[in-house]
């Protein structure tokens, strides 16, 4: 990844932009992957935690002095606030991580099908709450003026962490006990196991990288709307996890500069580049097309995903799998 | 002396009463054969027994002390450990991890855990394939994983639901010997379900008998043996 | 080159924003080609680099900063102040003027994001406030309903200026029911059953929503029977969707100029449609298509008042547009906003599915004017 | 407030998410497989009405037919589509041995696909056209105002419900797709033509789509690229609260989905209106932790131990 | 020869399972596999009714290369396959398990008989016709695992361990039906795990280790020879 920085960085402004994106991102794959890739439950609601952590983010950095012309409805300890903007991306995550903690004590006790429309649930009812909030979030039209802080090497920073954090946990013992509970329910049952907390656990980290994602998003853009973190977010965190490989942290990483790459190339296609003075442009929309046809093709030839169930380790501590 | 009874366990699925007031007593040290045609109802009072089914009435008691309300995990932690009939691996981890994570039950550390789960392992007689993939090994051999898992969770008593199905004869007969050491190598009492029944006759101290959801007979192996409501019923010739 | 003048626009050109950002990015175009007809500006080219922003924040705020590297004079941003705020801010950042084309925000124009963003709109609350002015005083309306679609901020705030200038008029009995509903509701059987509950028909209801709520909310309502006029701001823009509610009656809009179907009064703006038809073989499909020509036309009127490209002079000319007679209508900024909220506005009724131009009204004297 | 206009509006909506629902219910309950593009095979339902064009004023194509070939023409074009779907997207990756969320995934492939081409050929705009015109009429029974459209939503998704169940219960074929959906190799080792079978079971998914498309257009009057994501949601969500492998149940659940949100939109106070679906989805949260199985599920066809 | 297997090769990934193993079947005959744990044995089956695709070598049934066809055309064209592990289908009912069965036959119609005959067989099944087969017992499965591949009236039945989790009087009937099928014309394959009951039921015998061939011969030589002893109990239970 870390190559792949020093490519952007000799590639231009362009590259440096795409790289900074794929690493944003990763922190949110990663995030999802984390509960994801171990307890084998589709989340529909990571979305949230992302929503949640780049709200809480700018409700202690945003707007310099519009603060409370935006967010009225703020406490004052808050309007106040001059809080350090990587203190407050770690509140902020940590306020993903609560919210976590006490929807998940309910909805972690649900399997399969029914946890994920449990966890699809919650993002509606969190975003329907932000909408309508507006004393604190400005209701569904913009918040502007979010310190502008992320750059690439801030979310390279960011996603190193996620990653170590990711491994950590993968190589806990609280991670296999997860992946047990994936494989089979009764038989980790059987070996003791309480799949409600292993669950819980493993959902309140994810939650807290994944918060840390939607903070990086707030501040990558510098103005936030409650309606981003939505359906089209979810679709393409959840694709980025299963086009690398849904059980593993590997995949979670290459799935997201993978997409996200992809994207970009079809992008630059659409816009036109020049191949030897013929300059070829492909239609507005066919990028979509095309991004949509691709993956298609992806998953066919790779249902498991471009890494499978493979892991590759970079930092030690490395999955104990046959 | 510690003793496992079930008092008046009955289950009723809509219209089939699956269990009828069995009472089930399992003490320490003790092989005990839990035999029945097929149907009988024998993985339906495991399963009452392990947590996982809630029985219609009755109690199951550890020690005298009523353990109803426990969930399947809770009662692992506490000592009742069981296999799945159907065998119930986790396929995609490896067998060294399919045992480590009963192991992790107890242990105070990963690393004692792992090697709780080797020695688990070595005891079945798995040292060889801890690195194999548990989806990927022979039928036999999944049983014998499952077994390993139980034991691994230290268990007071081991339910053992057909452990030997699948295995030649010479399997069954390293198995027996397995069976056989369990008591005093990991001082669990043991129930076996099996249709085995030259295996059973070997290692067995007592059987219990169900048909049909209730007890048929209750007592030392030659006594049920010869039982001839137990030979009509389930043995046949055999 | 050194003859040539950049601006830019990061717009979508597909993705939802695309119904919203195609004809005022297309208008503007026209505005440039009509620049350069007549020699440019300041002795020299102008040229309009539009980046497709997909409908995506992230791609948004890309597209703007490439654009400010290529050294853009000015940005045109999105019909939506979500879409264009991160194109605002870059544009803000680098001290480049950053005008949207109908985006209806007051946050565009109150220097919420700074003072190098100006909105081409009406506000949301003034249109609001201008249409019930027009039915209660050409009309003589007493009784309003409001049916409010929360989904959208723009209709929020039409409402509410819709509300406030009511009371004013025929004072607070006159809001018989306050209602709401989400554009992608599928069915509003409560809404009009609560409505019908009241036992009396109001003189007039307005729905602020955008199509396809509007027209399925519309299509209901006329349904059940409940045949009052119905109000709308430039919601109602575009007759594509009047197929929803066959033989649409007693319906009455208002908008920036004439949209497709409909007798443009202002031989400019139907010579700017004429253009337009004529460069994409097609009219625009909405009366604000018309604001994204006035973008370029604003911005060029002030860097000749000012004769300089400088950020600080051309705002300053900007702030100087007093009732200016821009295509998008009468323009007025100050240094304290950069919106309009006193802007006459076409009004336009639909009679058995036909849309007739009543005038452009203006608030401010209470009827309708001409100023061309 | 009259009460039964009460529970006639609610039935309003929950008659459109009950036939969604059912739809879905096939394809999630029966195969176990949460195709998200269902939605979008009801989108492309309705957008085969009118005349592909990039203008903004659309004619009506097929939805100026003559009603009996309006309906045959729709549900052509939705099953069509829903076996190319099948075909080129889910063939493979089931034969690869794919697990359920890589499926969900290729799904919303496909449905971004769907969405991308309409986009790309019909433009973003919302379009609109009226069909079943006499349909929009309303009936008063006893000062109770009742949508034609509402009654025959409901006629029909009866009448789908129990044809589907029967067909699924007692034909060979029905009972084919059921056991290609939960072990296709053991199903093709006992002589299945699974691969059939599978495509089969999208062919109805197709028909219920068409279903949608007309009943939901001839209430809105509106086309809109996105107009499938909320339907699509709607049913997975009733499929599941209303019980997963019952095909009534996920007619109920749909149907209760949609009432309670009508119900609480009457009911609430003004000023949480607008957060309707937090309570709405709240009630989901709930009805899960107490009914994981589902509401409208008695006997349990699930898995022992 | 009703089905002949040709140096056939299958593997796992890079592991082969089988190597170069060659048998054959004469029509109306009972023929056994035996072997260790890990020997093949389910492999070899599933290679035959082309659910694993073999590496190298040929299968024939009836004179015609079945290899590489897909496992409905086997099924048709008349092999029928009792997997390992049962694989019921758990949300169908009893009934319907068997209806799935009868499509190869032509219908539940055209089944009729075998219906009668299965249900005859295995009484518990007539208990729980409309029952969901998930939640019948082990053995109960079993039952209706073997009386699935009855309804299909097969030429070639394959069994891999038929008496896998029944009690014993249920296994002795079992084996008798298996027995009494071969009156019926029908040739069996049969993978039996306890010697003693394959060498009572089968004509031949093949004796298979580590996906090899061992020893072959009739059931009554190879029970008396002292090397099938050696080689199926004798030597560790692995290297
Ligand atoms: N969840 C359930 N719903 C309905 N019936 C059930 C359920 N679980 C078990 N049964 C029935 O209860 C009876 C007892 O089943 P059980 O599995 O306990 O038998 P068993 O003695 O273990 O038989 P086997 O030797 O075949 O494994 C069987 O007839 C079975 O079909
Ligand atoms: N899906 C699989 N992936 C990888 N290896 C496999 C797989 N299935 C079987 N094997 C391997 O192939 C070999 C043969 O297995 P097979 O199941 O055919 O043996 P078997 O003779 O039927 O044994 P058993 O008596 O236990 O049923 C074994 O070594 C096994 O580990
Ligand atoms: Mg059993
Ligand atoms: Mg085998």
């Amino acid at each position: 990844m870390a190559l792949l920085c020093l490519i952007a960085v000799l590639g231009g402004p362009y590259l440096t932009d795409i790289a900074t994106e794929a690493m944003i991102y990763t922190v949110m794959a990663v995030g999802i992957s984390i509960f994801m890739a171990n307890s084998g439950i589709v989340s529909f609601g990571h979305v949230t935690f992302a929503l949640v952590g780049a709200y809480a983010s700018a409700w202690q950095t945003c707007c310099a002095g519009m603060r409370g012309v935006f967010m009225p409805g703020l406490p004052q300890f808050l309007l106040d606030s001059k809080t350090p903007v990587l203190l407050a991306a770690l509140v902020a995550s940590l306020l993903a991580s609560v919210v976590a903690l006490v929807s998940g004590a309910a909805i972690m006790r649900l399997t399969g099908a029914a946890a994920s429309i449990a966890l699809l649930s919650l993002l509606f009812i969190v975003k329907t709450i932000y909408e309508n909030w507006d004393s604190v979030t400005a209701g569904q039209s913009s918040l502007v003026g979010l310190p502008l802080y992320v750059d690439m090497w801030t979310a390279f920073g960011f996603a190193s962490a996620a990653i170590v954090i990711a491994q950590v946990y993968n190589a806990s013992s609280f991670g296999l006990l997860l992946r047990a509970t994936r494989e089979d329910e009764a038989a980790a049952r059987a070996s003791g196991v309480n799949i409600w907390r292993q669950r819980l656990i493993a959902f309140v980290i994810s939650a807290f990288v994944t918060g840390a994602g939607g903070v990086l998003y707030g501040h990558y853009l510098g103005t936030l709307a409650v309606n981003v973190f939505w359906l089209d977010m979810t679709f393409v965190t959840l694709a980025m996890v299963v086009v690398g490989g849904m059980r593993s942290l590997t995949g979670a990483v290459v799935g997201a500069f993978a997409v996200t790459g992809l994207r970009q190339t079809l992008l630059a296609l659409e816009r036109g580049v020049d191949l030897g003075g013929v300059s070829i442009s492909l239609p507005s929309g066919a990028q979509e097309i095309a991004l949509a046809v691709i993956l298609l093709l992806i998953l066919t030839f790779r249902p498991q995903g471009l890494v499978g169930d493979n892991e590759m380790t970079w930092f030690g501590g490395a999955r104990d799998s046959s | 002396m510690s003793e496992l009874n079930t008092e008046a366990i009955s289950v009723q699925f809509q219209g089939l009463r699956a269990l009828d007031s069995v009472d089930l007593s399992l003490k320490e040290g003790e092989i005990l054969g839990l035999l029945g045609p097929n149907g009988a109802g024998k993985t339906t009072l495991v399963n009452v027994i392990s947590g996982f089914q809630r029985p219609t009435e009755g109690t199951v008691r550890v020690d005298g002390k009523s353990v109803g309300g426990l969930t399947p995990d809770a009662l692992a932690r506490c000592g009742v450990a069981r296999t799945f009939q159907s065998v119930r691996l986790f396929r995609r981890l490896s067998v060294l991890e399919n045992v480590e994570i009963s192991a992790l039950c107890h242990a105070k550390s990963r690393n004692e855990a792992r090697s709780t789960a080797r020695r688990a392992l070595e005891f079945v007689g798995l040292g060889p394939v801890a690195r194999r993939l548990a989806g990927e090994l022979p039928y036999a051999d999944e049983r014998r994983v499952g077994i390993a898992r139980a034991l691994a969770l230290r268990p007071r008593f081991l339910l053992l639901d057909e452990p030997a199905a699948g295995m030649t004869d010479s399997e069954c007969r390293d198995l027996v010997e397995i069976v056989r050491q369990l008591p005093q190598s990991f001082g669990c009492a043991v129930l076996l379900i099996e249709h085995n029944i030259g295996l059973v006759m070997e290692v067995c101290n007592r059987l219990h008998v169900l048909n049909g959801g209730r007890t048929l007979a209750d007592g030392p192996v030659e006594t049920v043996r010869n039982n001839p409501d137990v030979i009509a019923a389930y043995l046949g010739g055999a | 080159a050194d003859d040539e003048v950049l601006i830019g626009a990061p717009t979508s050109f597909s993705g939802w924003m695309a119904a919203f950002d195609t004809s005022p990015t297309r208008a503007a175009e026209i505005a440039v080609d009509d620049i350069n007809a007549k020699g440019g500006l300041l002795g020299k080219k102008v040229r309009l680099v539009h980046i497709d922003t997909k409908t995506d924040p992230a791609e948004t705020s890309k597209a703007a900063q490439a654009l400010v590297r290529q050294g853009a004079k000015m940005i045109m941003t999105a019909c939506d102040f979500d879409s264009g705020a991160p194109a605002a801010l870059v544009a803000q950042a680098a001290s480049v003027i950053a005008i949207s084309s109908c985006g209806a925000d007051m946050k565009y124009g109150n220097m919420t994001i700074g003072n190098d963003v100006f909105t081409m709109a009406t506000d949301a609350e003034a249109t609001g406030r201008t249409i019930a002015d027009w039915g209660a005083k050409k009309k003589g309306w007493k009784t309003a309903y409001v049916l409010t679609d929360t989904f959208i901020e723009y209709d929020k705030s039409l409402c509410r200026g819709f509300l406030s200038r009511w009371k004013e008029l025929n004072g607070d009995q006159s809001i018989v029911l306050e209602d709401s509903f989400k554009n992608a509701d599928v069915s509003v059987a409560s809404q009009i059953s609560r409505y019908k509950d009241l036992g009396k028909p109001a003189d007039a209801m307005i729905i602020c929503s955008v199509p396809p709520g509007l027209a399925s909310a519309i299509r209901q309502f006329r349904s059940a029977g409940v045949e009052i006029p119905i109000l709308e701001g430039t919601g109602g823009d575009g007759s594509a969707w009047h197929s929803a509610v066959p033989g649409l009656s007693n319906f009455y809009y208002l908008n920036y100029s004439a949209d497709a179907g409909v007798t443009e009064p202002r031989p400019d703006a139907e010579a700017f449609f004429k253009a337009y038809e004529k460069k994409y073989n097609e009219r625009p499909g909405s009366g604000q298509g018309i604001t994204g020509y006035s973008v370029v036309q604003a911005w060029a009127k002030a860097v000749e008042r000012a004769g300089s490209f400088d950020t600080d002079k051309v705002r300053g000319e900007m702030e100087k547009f007093t009732d200016e007679p821009l295509l998008a209508g009468l323009t007025t900024f100050t240094p304290k906003l950069h919106t309009n909220v006193n802007r006459p506005m076409l009004i336009i009724s639909v009679m058995d599915s036909k849309p007739v131009p009543l005038g452009y009204y203006d608030i401010r004297k209470g009827d309708f004017v001409t100023w061309w | 407030m009259n009460i039964v206009q009460l529970l006639v509006d609610a039935a309003s909506l929950g008659s459109q998410y009950a036939l969604v629902a059912l739809g879905i219910g096939l394809v999630f309950g029966v195969m176990r497989m949460i195709n998200f593009a269902h939605g979008d095979l009801i989108m492309i339902g309705a957008y085969a009405l009118v005349v592909p064009t990039a203008a903004d004023l659309a004619a009506p194509l097929i939805g100026a037919w003559p009603f009996p070939l309006l309906i045959a023409g729709i549900l052509c074009v939705v099953t069509l589509v829903a076996l190319a779907t099948e075909r080129f997207a889910f063939r493979a990756l089931r034969k690869r041995g794919a697990d359920g969320s890589t499926l969900l995934i290729s799904s919303f492939a496909v449905s971004y696909l769907i969405q991308s081409l309409v986009l790309f050929i019909h433009t973003g705009r919302p379009k609109s056209v009226s069909i079943f015109g006499a349909l929009t009429q309303q009936v008063t029974i006893h000062g109770v105002r009742v949508g034609l459209v509402d009654i025959v939503t409901i006629i029909v998704t009866i009448l789908l419900l129990l044809g589907l169940s029967l067909y699924l219960r007692r034909s060979r074929a029905g009972i084919e797709i059921r056991a290609a959906a939960e072990d296709f190799t053991m199903a093709r080792m006992l002589g299945v033509r699974a691969d059939r079978a599978i495509a089969l079971a999208f062919g109805l998914s197709g028909i219920l789509a068409a279903a949608v498309s007309l009943l939901y257009v001839a209430k809105t009057g509106v086309l809109d690229f996105r107009m499938g994501v909320p339907l699509a949601i709607a049913g997975f969500v009733g499929t599941v609260i209303g019980g997963m492998g019952s095909l009534p149940g996920a007619v109920l659940g749909g149907f209760s989905l949609g009432a309670a949100s009508m119900l609480l939109q009457a009911l609430l106070p003004a000023e949480l209106r607008p957060a309707r679906d937090a309570f709405v989805y709240g009630l989901v949260i709930v009805v899960l932790l107490f009914r994981p199985q589902g509401l409208f599920v008695t006997g349990n066809a699930g898995e022992r131990i | 020869m009703l089905l002949s297997v040709d140096s056939l090769q299958v593997r796992y990934g890079k592991a082969p399972a089988i190597h170069e193993l060659s048998l054959c079947v004469s029509a109306g005959e009972i023929v056994c596999l035996v072997g260790p744990n890990g020997a093949g044995k389910s492999t070899c089956m599933l290679a035959i009714a082309g659910v694993v695709e073999p590496a190298h070598g040929d299968i024939q049934f009836e004179g015609r290369s079945i290899r590489g066809l897909p496992p409905e055309t086997i099924a048709r064209a008349g092999i029928s396959l009792v997997p390992e592990g049962r694989r019921i289908f758990g949300r169908l009912t009893v009934r319907e398990n068997l209806v799935v069965a009868s499509g190869a036959q032509g219908g539940v119609g055209q089944a009729k008989a075998q219906f009668d005959r299965v249900l005859a067989l295995f009484p518990v099944l007539q208990e729980r016709y409309n029952g969901y087969a998930g939640q019948l017992s082990g053995g109960e499965q079993q039952q209706l695992a073997i009386a699935r591949a009855l309804i299909c009236k097969p030429k070639l039945l394959l069994v891999d361990e038929p008496s896998l989790g029944l009690a014993p009087l249920f296994a002795d009937r079992v084996f008798q039906t298996l027995r009494s099928l071969r009156e019926d014309g029908t040739t069996l394959l049969v993978v039996e795990q306890s010697a003693r009951r394959a060498l009572a039921l089968a004509d031949r015998t093949y004796l298979l280790r580590s996906g090899r061939l061992i020893l072959d011969g009739p059931s009554n030589v190879l029970a008396a020879d002292p090397e099938f002893e050696h080689a199926y109990f004798g030597g560790a239970r692995r290297p």
